[in-house]
C-alpha cells in the first residue's frame, strides 16, 4: 500500500540517509587525501601525492605495537562487556525483582563520570592496591565505563523480548543454558551485535582511560592525541584511511563469508 | 462421581481434608493466584487422576488460564499447595514438572522455521537431527500441515496454521500430563474434529492425563472423561459431562451450557409452585435443595405438545421468532410475560406466528439450588 | 495423609530450597560486582579529593567545603562552562533525534535488503579515532582546504569561515555522536510490529498520529537510550571544542582538565567532576523517571 | 628485580621514536616502552597516582624537576660523578653545574639537559615581517589591527607566561593586585581577538592555509615542522626586549629525570648516556614530529651531522642571539591565581 | 442468489465486465495476493452489497485472512482490482478506506490500558476527552468488559477479554464497512451468543456492511445474508446461508459444513445408481450436473427408519458408537464396508450394537458435480 505521500517520504529518507551519509564520509576522504599529499600541511588542490606516509605507517614497528595492543583491549573488552550486559540488561529490562530501580539507576553512573576523572581514580587504585598499570588494568577501567553502556544497548532490545517464549521452552523441558542458546540469544542477537560494536568502538577509540590506565603499553588514540598536539604528521590521518578501509574489509569480507555460508547451509 | 467443591482456601490441616480413592497425577488444595487485589484463580481444590481427560470450561476472565499456567509451573500460586503423584511441586520450575502447556498465545519461536519449532523439545533431549526431522514430519502429518510447512518460517503462518504447530510441539515434548489452553479455537469445524480424533486417539493410547481448556461445549462433552465448571476464580462444578448435563451444581453452570429456561420455583403443601403461583410437576425431590429453587428446562426438551397430547407441564404461547441453528432451529415462544425457548429439529411444522403448546416432561426439568 | 505428603515433599529434591536467588538479581551479578569493585573505589576517591584541602594531594587526610565554597563564589565564573555544556548537550540530543530518526526508520522499513549495508557504512567510519575524524573537518572547512580551495578553483571567492566558532563545536558534537543516537533507535523503531502500526493506519490514524501514538513509544527504549548516551556523552565533550571550536567555548569538560593538569588542583577538579556527574545524573534521572520506560512499555 | 632488560620512557614527543630506541634495544637486548604525552603536569599526574613503580625515566621541562618533582620525591639523584662531564661537551650555558639539572640545594644532580629552544610567539614572515615581530614584540597581541589573526597556543601554564609579557610584566615574580588586574584585563583582550585556540598540528596548519598570521606562544619546536616542510616564511620570534630584565623571550630545557622507582632498572642511567652520543643527539633534535637543538650541539662530532636544511628549520642562524634574549621557563609564583584569572578569561570567548 | 464465481484473473477491461445491479460498497475483480510462489488468494471475484453481513468460512490456511487484509488496505493486491462504491482502491492505504479490521492476531497496543485502546479511534478524529471516555465505557459494556477494566492494563487482560477489547476498538471507530477476523474464538458459549446478538443488532441498527471470517458454521449461519466458502484461496461458493446448506455448489462446501454421508453415483437408465450398484431415490435431477456425480446426505437428515415404516432410501447396519453431541447424539452405523453416520435428539431408543435401519428421504439428497 503506497499512497504518493509515502513514496514522498520514502524518497526523502532515501536522499536524507544519502546525504548524512556523505557527511559522515567527507572528512574521511579529506584525511585521506592529507595522508596521501607529500607535505605534512595540507592545501587543497593537492599538488603533490606521495605515499610516503602509508609507507611510514605500514613499516613502523611502534604503531604495529600499538595496533596490537589497541585490537587485544578491545577484543577482551568486547567479549567480557557483551556477556556481563547480556546479563546485565536481562536484569535492566527482564526480571522483575527487588532491587531493580536501585539497578537501573546506579548503573548509569559510571558513564555519568567524566572518563579522565574515572581513569586518573582508577589509576590512584591500582597503585594503591600494588597493581601495575598494563594493557590489562586498561581492559579493567574500559570495562567500567563500556559495561553500562552495553547494558543499556541490549536493554533496548530485551524490552521487546516476550518473555512467554522463553516460559514455553522451560516448560518443553529446556534447560537455562539450552533457552539462552536457542531462543534468548538468538531474538536478542541484533541487541547483542549492536552492543558488541559498541563495546569495540569504544574501546578501540577511548583515550580518556587509556591515557591514564594503561602503563607502559600505549594504544593507537594515545598515539594520536600525542601526535595531534605535538608532532603532527600525515601518518595521522593515513592511519585513519587504514583503519576505515580494515573495518569495511573486515566487516563486509565477514558478511560476505556469512551469507555464503548461510546460503550453502540452505541449500543443503 | 461429582466433587463437592468448596470454594474457600483451606487453611489447616490442608491436604487431610481430601483424601482421594485412585492416586491422583495432580491434586490442587485451596490454590489460590492473586494479581494485585484481585484472585484470578480462588480456591480451588481438585484432583486430576491419572490418564483421565478433563476438560475445564467458563467465561471469559474466569481464571482458566491462570490455573493452567500453575499447574504447568509458569506461575506459583499465591495460596494453597499442587502435588504432582503426591509431592508438593509449588515451587518445583516448569522444566522440572513432566507436564507441558499449548499456550492460549501460542508462544511460538518467531525466528525458527515450522519444522524446527516442532523439533524443540526433542532437540533439548539431544536426538539426533534426522531422527528428529522425521518425527517432525509425522507431527505434521497428524496436524495436518502438509511437509512443505518444514522449512517455512512460523510467522508466516496463518492462524490455523500456527496453532497447529503449538499443538505438534507439545505432543513432540510427549509429557506425562498434557495442558491444552483452548489449542482448537482457530480451527475450522473439520480440522476441529479431525484434531478433536488425533488428541482422543492419542490420549487413549497414550494413557496420558490432559487437561483442557475450551469453550466448544461440544468438545468438552465429546472428548472428557470429566467437564470443569469454572467462574470467577472458583471450581464450580466437576463431574462427568452427563452429570454436568443433566445435574448442573447450580443455575450457573446449566445456563452457561446453553441458554435455558428457567422458573423461580418454591415448595408449597400441594408441590412446587412456580413464582407466578402456577403448579409445576418436578420429578422427585433433589437432596440439599431448600424450598426455594430454580426450575431448569434445556430448549431441547422443552417441546411443541400437540393438541391434546399428555405432557407434564404446558404452556400455551406464540411463536415469536425463529432461527436456524444449522441441522435445527431455535423458536422462541412468547407466554405470558416471558419468552421460552424451543429447540427442534428443521422442517417442523410450525412457524413464526404459530399458537402453539409447548411443554416438557417432570423427568426432564432440572432443580437447582439458587 | 498431610504428614504423609509433608513428608515425601522432603525427600524429593526437585524443590528447590535454601536461599532462593530471584533470576533479577542473579543476572545483574556480573555487573553489579564489576562496579563495585570498578567504580566504588573511584567514586570514594574523587569524592575525597573533593573534600580535600585545595590545591593539595591530601585525600582521605582534610575534609573541607572549600573546593565547593570557590566553585559557588559569585565571582567564579565556570557555572558559563557548565551552562555551555548542558546547553550543547541538549542541542545535541534534540538535533540528532531529529537528524537520526528518518535514517533509523528507513533502515528498519524502507532500505530492506539494503538496510545491513547502509547501517554498516556508518559505522566504517567510527574505527577511526573521533580526534582524526574531527581533523578531517578541520582540513575540509580550514581556509585552502578542501571546500575553500574546491570553490576557489571554480572561481568562486572561496568559503565560508566556519571554522573556530560556536556553531562548529555543535557541528563537530552532532557529527562524533551521531551513531550512539543512530543505532539505540534503529534498534528501538525494531520492536515496533508492523502489525500495530497497521492497525493503527486502519483505525483512521495519519502518519503524525501513528508516529506519536505507536511508534513513539514503543520505539521509546531506543530512542531514550540514545538520548541518554549523547546527552552524556555531549555534556562531557571536550575534542569538539578543542579541534573544530578553536576553543571559542570553554566545556566542563575543559575546566576539569585544567585544574587536573596546568593547575594541579586535584580536588578542585573533584569537586567539578562530581557536580558535573550531580547535574548530569540529575538531570537524565529526572527526564527518565517521567518518562519511566517500563510504565511506557506496560510492564508494571 | 629482574628489570635488566627492560626500561619505561615517560617523555615529550621525540624519545618514544623508533629512530631513537632502535638501536638501543637491539644493543641491550632490551624491551624499551616509551610514552610520549603533550604537557608536563600530566605527566606528574601519573607519577603522583602511583606509577613512580612504572617509569624509569621522565622528561619534562626546566622547573619541573627541581621545583617539583624532586621536593615531591618523585625523582632520584643521578650518580653526579658519571653525568657531570657530560655537561662539559655541551654548548655553553649548559656549563656543569648547570642550574636547572640541580637540586636547589645544589648538592643533587637530578637530570640530564639535551632538547632546548626559545618559546615565545610564531609569525608568517609575509604578513608580519621578522623585524616588526622582534620590534614590536608583545605589543603585537594588543593591536586591534591583528585581532581576528592571530591564534593562541593551547598550552596553559605557557599562556600564562605570555599574557603577563604582552601585559609588560615579568611574569616570574609575585605580583602586586594592580599587576593581576592589568593581566586579567589582558588576558580578555587576548583571548577575545584570538581566532582560534589550538595544537601545534592546527596551528601549524592554520598559518599554513592563511587562517591566521601569527600565534601566540610557541617556537622552534611548534614551528620547526613547517618550516622542514619548506615555509620558511613561517617564523619562530623573540622580541628584542621585555619586561624579564629587559629579556623579550622565554625559553624551555627539557631535564631528563631517574624516577624515584623502587626497582629502577639499570638501563636508566645507561640511557641517559646512550643519548649523549653524538649521532643519538642528532637523532634525538631530528627524531619524527619536532625538531629542536639540542645541548650536544656544542659538541662538533655532533654538529657536524646537521645538514644547512635542518639548521634551517630550528632557526640555528639566530637560535644564540634569541636564547640570549630569552629568560628559562620559571615556576611563577601566584601561577594557580593567574591561570584561574586567564581561565575566566577564556570563558568570555563564548 | 449464488454467484458462479470465475476463478481466472480478468486481464483486459475489467470493471466493465461486471457491472452489478445493485450498487455494491465492495467488488473485487481476480483478485489475487501470491507470497513467493504460492497464491494466498488465487482469483476472487465478489461483490459486497451496502447494508450486507456476509461471513467467510474456510479451511484453515485457505487465505481468509489474507483476503480481508486486502480489503482493509494492510495488503496491496498481487493481480486484479478492488473496488469501493466503484472507485478503484487497491493502492489507497488503510486510513483512508472507511473500513475498519478486527485482527485475528487482535493488534492491540500494548503500552495502552484497555480504555486507551478503544478510544484511539476516537482519539484520531478529536473527541474531547470526557466525550471519549464516555463512548469507551459504554463499548465496553456492550462487549461485558466491567467498568473497572477501564485502566487496566491490556496486556494483563486473559484472552477473552482481549479480543473484546478489539472488538470495542473497532465498533469505536465505527466506519461504513467493518471486517472481523474470527472475533469471538476466544470466547464462552455465553458471551459468544450475547456478542452475536450485540453485532447483529448493530448491524441491523447501523446499515453498515459487514464481512466477517469465522470457524463457527453455525454463527455463519445465524448472522449472515451470505455466507462464502473459501478454498484454497479460491472463494468456490457465496450465497444465502440455507443455500449454501441445501444446494452446496460442490462436495468440498458440503462436506465443510459437517461431516456427511456420501454416494459416488452414476444415473444409469432406471435412474441414479450406487458404485455398489444399488439403486438410488434422489429428488429430481439437477441442472447442470454430469451423469457422475456425488449423493451428499447429512447425517441430521439421514434418520433410523422404524421397522415397516416407508423411506425412499433403506440402509441396514449396526450400530457401531455413539456419541453425546450436549443436545443431541451421533450414531455411527457399521452397513457393508461403510460407516454411516446419523444424528437423533438425544433420548432415542437406539444404543452401541442395536441392528438398525436408517434411511432418507429423496428431498433430503443433495446431489453434486464432483
Ligand atoms: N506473509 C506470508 N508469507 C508467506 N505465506 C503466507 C503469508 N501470509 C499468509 N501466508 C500463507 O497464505 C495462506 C493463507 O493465509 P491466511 O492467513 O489468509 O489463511 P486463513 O484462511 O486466514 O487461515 P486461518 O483460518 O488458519 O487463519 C496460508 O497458507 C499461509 O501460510
Ligand atoms: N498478569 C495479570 N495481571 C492482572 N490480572 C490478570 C493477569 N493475568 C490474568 N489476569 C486477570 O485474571 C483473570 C483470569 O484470567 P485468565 O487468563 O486465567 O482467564 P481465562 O479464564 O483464561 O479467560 P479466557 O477464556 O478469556 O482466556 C482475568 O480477569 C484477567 O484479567
Ligand atoms: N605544549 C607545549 C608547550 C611547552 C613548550 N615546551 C616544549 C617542550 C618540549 N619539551
Ligand atoms: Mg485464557
Ligand atoms: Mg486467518
Amino acid at each position: 500500500m503506497e499512497t504518493r505521500a509515502q513514496i514522498r517520504t520514502r524518497f526523502a529518507i532515501r536522499v536524507w540517509t544519502a546525504f548524512v551519509l556523505l557527511l559522515v564520509y567527507l572528512p574521511i576522504l579529506c584525511g585521506a587525501l592529507a595522508g596521501l599529499t607529500k607535505g605534512r600541511y595540507f592545501v587543497f588542490p593537492v599538488k603533490v601525492f606521495s605515499g610516503e606516509w602509508w609507507e611510514k605507517t605500514l613499516s613502523s614497528l611502534e604503531i604495529q605495537t600499538l595496533v596490537h595492543n589497541s585490537l587485544l583491549i578491545a577484543v577482551i573488552v568486547t567479549l567480557v562487556s557483551v556477556l556481563f550486559a547480556f546479563f546485565g540488561a536481562l536484569a535492566f529490562a527482564r526480571y522483575e525483582w527487588k532491587g531493580r530501580k536501585l539497578y537501573q539507576k546506579i548503573i548509569l553512573l559510571p558513564i555519568f563520570f567524566p572518563q579522565p576523572v574515572l581513569g586518573l581514580a582508577l589509576l590512584l587504585w591500582f597503585n594503591a592496591l600494588g597493581i601495575n598499570p598494563s594493557w590489562m588494568t586498561a581492559v579493567i577501567a574500559h570495562l567500567v565505563w563500556i559495561v553500562p553502556v552495553v547494558t543499556l544497548v541490549i536493554a533496548i532490545q530485551v524490552y521487546g523480548f516476550d518473555p512467554t517464549l522463553e516460559e514455553a521452552a522451560r516448560d518443553l523441558g529446556a534447560s537455562r543454558w539450552f533457552i539462552l542458546r536457542e531462543v534468548t540469544l538468538p531474538i536478542l542477537w541484533p541487541g547483542i551485535w549492536s552492543g558488541a560494536l559498541f563495546a569495540f568502538l569504544l574501546s578501540w577509540g577511548n583515550f580518556p582511560l587509556s591515557l591514564y590506565t594503561a602503563g607502559v603499553d600505549s594504544t593507537i588514540p594515545k598515539w594520536l592525541y600525542s601526535k595531534m598536539v605535538a608532532g603532527y604528521t600525515p601518518m595521522v590521518p593515513a592511519l585513519g584511511t587504514m583503519s576505515t578501509l580494515s573495518a569495511a574489509a573486515l566487516l563486509l569480507g565477514g558478511g560476505l563469508i556469512g551469507m555464503l555460508l548461510r546460503r550453502r547451509r540452505a541449500e543443503a | 462421581m461429582t466433587l463437592a467443591v468448596t470454594s474457600s482456601a483451606i487453611a489447616a490441616e490442608p491436604l487431610a481434608s481430601a483424601v482421594p480413592q485412585a492416586k491422583p497425577v495432580l491434586q490442587l488444595v485451596g490454590v489460590r493466584k492473586v494479581f494485585g487485589e484481585f484472585a484470578a484463580v480462588d480456591g480451588v481444590n481438585v484432583d486430576f487422576k491419572e490418564g483421565e481427560f478433563v476438560s475445564i470450561v467458563g467465561p471469559s476472565g474466569s481464571g482458566k488460564t491462570t490455573l493452567l499456567r500453575m499447574l504447568a509451573g509458569m506461575e506459583g500460586p499465591s495460596e494453597g499447595y499442587i502435588t504432582l503423584r503426591g509431592n508438593l511441586i509449588n515451587d518445583v520450575p516448569a522444566d522440572k514438572r513432566p507436564t507441558c502447556l499449548v499456550f492460549q498465545s501460542l508462544a511460538l519461536f518467531p525466528h525458527k522455521t515450522v519444522g524446527e519449532n516442532i523439533e524443540f523439545p526433542l532437540k533439548v533431549r539431544k536426538m539426533p537431527p534426522a531422527e528428529r526431522k522425521a518425527r517432525a514430519l509425522e507431527l505434521m502429518r497428524m496436524v495436518r500441515l502438509p511437509e512443505s510447512y518444514y522449512g517455512k518460517n512460523v510467522m508466516r503462518c496463518s492462524g490455523g496454521e500456527k496453532q497447529r504447530v503449538a499443538l505438534a510441539r507439545a505432543f513432540a515434548y510427549d509429557p506425562d500430563v498434557l495442558f491444552f489452553d483452548e489449542p482448537l479455537s482457530a480451527l475450522d469445524y473439520k480440522l476441529k474434529k479431525a484434531l478433536e480424533k488425533e488428541l482422543k486417539d492419542l490420549h487413549r493410547v497414550s494413557g496420558k492425563t490432559f487437561v483442557y481448556i475450551t469453550h466448544s461445549l461440544e468438545e468438552a462433552m465429546v472428548m472428557s472423561d470429566r467437564v470443569g465448571v469454572m467462574s470467577r476464580g472458583k471450581l464450580v462444578q466437576i463431574g462427568t459431562p452427563e452429570e454436568i448435563y443433566t445435574k448442573p451444581a447450580n443455575r450457573f453452570v446449566a445456563e452457561f451450557f446453553g441458554e435455558v429456561n428457567s422458573f423461580e420455583v418454591r415448595r408449597g403443601a400441594d408441590g412446587w409452585k412456580a413464582a407466578d403461583g402456577k403448579a409445576l410437576v418436578v420429578s422427585g425431590l433433589p437432596e440439599g435443595v431448600s424450598d426455594a429453587a430454580t426450575v431448569i428446562v434445556r430448549p431441547e426438551t422443552m417441546r411443541f405438545v400437540p393438541t391434546g397430547a399428555a405432557v407434564d407441564n404446558a404452556i400455551q404461547g406464540t411463536i415469536y421468532n425463529e432461527y436456524s441453528l444449522g441441522s435445527r432451529m431455535q423458536y422462541q415462544v412468547h407466554a405470558g410475560e416471558r419468552i421460552y425457548l424451543v429447540e427442534a429439529p428443521r422442517g417442523g411444522a410450525v412457524s413464526a406466528g404459530d399458537a402453539v403448546t409447548i411443554g416438557w416432561d417432570a423427568a426432564d426439568a432440572i432443580v437447582v439450588g439458587d | 495423609m498431610a504428614v504423609a505428603i509433608e513428608h515425601q515433599s522432603q525427600t524429593v529434591d526437585t524443590s528447590p530450597k535454601g536461599i532462593q536467588v530471584s533470576p533479577g538479581l542473579r543476572a545483574s551479578g556480573p555487573v553489579v560486582v564489576l562496579l563495585g569493585l570498578g567504580f566504588l573505589a573511584p567514586l570514594l576517591t574523587v569524592a575525597a579529593y573533593a573534600f580535600a584541602t585545595p590545591k593539595s594531594f591530601d585525600a582521605f587526610r582534610s575534609f573541607t567545603l572549600a573546593n565547593f565554597a570557590v566553585i559557588f563564589d559569585p565571582a567564579n565564573t565556570v557555572w558559563t562552562s557548565f551552562a555551555w555544556s548542558i546547553a550543547y548537550a541538549v542541542a545535541t540530543v534534540v538535533l540528532l533525534a531529529i537528524i537520526a530518526y528518518p535514517i533509523a526508520y528507513g533502515l528498519h522499513r524502507l532500505f530492506g535488503k539494503w538496510a545491513g549495508f547502509v547501517s554498516v557504512l556508518f559505522v566504517f567510519p567510527l574505527f577511526v579515532s573521533e580526534n582524526v575524524r574531527l581533523y578531517g573537518w578541520v582540513l575540509f572547512f580550514i581556509k585552502n582546504g578542501v571546500l575553500d580551495g574546491a570553490l576557489k578553483a571554480l572561481g568562486f571567492s572561496g568559503g565560508p569561515e566556519l571554522l573556530y566558532t560556536p556553531g562548529a563545536i555543535l557541528f563537530g558534537m552532532l557529527y562524533v555522536y551521531l551513531p550512539f543516537m543512530l543505532f539505540p533507535m534503529t534498534l528501538g523503531i525494531a520492536m515496533v510490529p508492523k502489525d500495530l502500526i497497521d492497525a493503527a493506519r486502519d483505525l483512521g490514524a495519519g502518519r503524525f498520529m501513528i508516529w506519536r501514538e505507536v511508534e513513539l513509544p514503543l520505539a521509546m527504549p531506543g530512542i531514550l537510550i540514545g538520548m541518554l548516551l549523547t546527552f552524556v556523552l555531549g555534556a562531557g565533550a571536550i575534542a569538539e571544542s578543542k579541534i573544530l571550536g578553536g576553543q571559542s567555548v570553554i566545556t566542563i569538560a575543559q575546566d576539569i582538565e585544567v585544574a587536573f593538569t596546568y593547575a594541579q588542583n586535584w580536588p578542585l577538579g573533584s569537586a567539578l567532576a562530581l557536580i558535573l556527574v550531580v547535574i548530569v545524573s540529575g538531570l537524565a534521572l529526572t527526564v527518565l523517571s517521567k518518562l519511566d520506560l517500563d510504565r511506557i512499555l506496560g510492564r508494571r | 628485580a629482574g628489570r635488566e632488560k627492560e626500561l619505561n620512557i615517560l617523555c615529550w614527543e621525540g624519545y618514544n621514536s623508533a629512530q631513537v630506541l632502535d638501536p638501543f634495544r637491539s644493543s641491550k637486548g632490551a624491551t624499551v616502552k616509551a610514552e610520549s604525552l603533550t604537557n608536563d603536569p600530566t605527566m606528574i599526574n601519573r607519577l603522583r597516582a602511583g606509577e613512580t613503580r612504572i617509569w624509569d625515566l621522565i622528561n619534562v621541562n626546566n622547573p619541573w624537576a627541581r621545583k617539583v618533582m624532586a621536593p615531591a620525591g618523585l625523582i632520584k639523584p643521578l650518580p653526579k660523578a658519571e653525568f657531570e662531564p657530560y655537561f662539559d661537551t655541551m654548548l655553553p650555558q649548559f656549563k656543569s653545574p648547570y642550574r636547572w639539572a640541580m637540586s636547589d640545594d645544589g648538592k643533587d644532580l637530578l637530570g640530564m639537559a639535551q632538547r632546548f629552544g626559545p618559546y615565545s610567539f610564531v609569525v608568517n614572515t609575509d604578513k608580519v615581517s621578522r623585524a616588526t615581530a622582534e620590534e614590536q614584540g608583545w605589543a603585537l597581541f594588543a593591536d586591534p589591527a591583528l585581532a581576528g589573526k592571530y591564534g593562541i597556543l593551547e598550552s596553559d601554564d605557557w599562556n600564562v607566561f605570555g599574557i603577563f609579557m604582552v601585559a609588560g610584566i615579568n611574569p616570574f615574580k609575585e605580583h602586586t593586585d594592580a599587576e593581576m588586574k592589568l593581566f586579567s584585563e589582558t588576558a580578555e583582550k587576548v583571548f577575545k581577538g584570538a581566532k582560534m585556540v589550538g595544537d601545534i598540528a592546527s596551528l601549524n596548519q592554520a598559518l599554513v592555509s592563511g587562517e591566521i598570521d601569527l600565534h601566540l606562544t610557541g617556537g622552534t619546536y611548534s614551528v620547526s615542522p613547517a618550516r622542514a616542510d619548506g615555509y620558511l616564511n613561517l617564523r619562530a620570534v623573540t622580541p628584542l626586549k621585555g619586561p624579564i630584565d629587559g629579556k623579550g623571550g622565554i625559553s624551555w630545557i627539557e631535564i631528563t629525570s631517574t624516577v624515584n622507582n623502587p626497582d629502577l632498572s639499570p638501563l636508566a642511567t645507561e640511557f641517559l648516556k646512550y643519548v649523549q652520543q653524538p649521532e643519538v643527539a642528532h637523532t634525538v633534535a631530528f627524531a619524527e614530529g619536532t625538531f629542536n637543538p639540542v645541548s650536544q650541539m656544542g659538541n662538533k662530532k655532533c654538529f657536524d651531522l646537521f645538514t644547512k636544511d635542518e639548521l634551517e628549520a630550528i632557526q640555528w642562524d639566530s637560535l644564540e642571539e634569541e636564547m640570549a634574549r630569552s629568560a628559562e621557563y620559571d615556576i611563577v609564583p601566584d601561577y594557580e591565581k593567574a591561570l584561574d584569572l586567564m581561565t575566566a578569561a577564556k570563558r568570555l570567548r563564548g
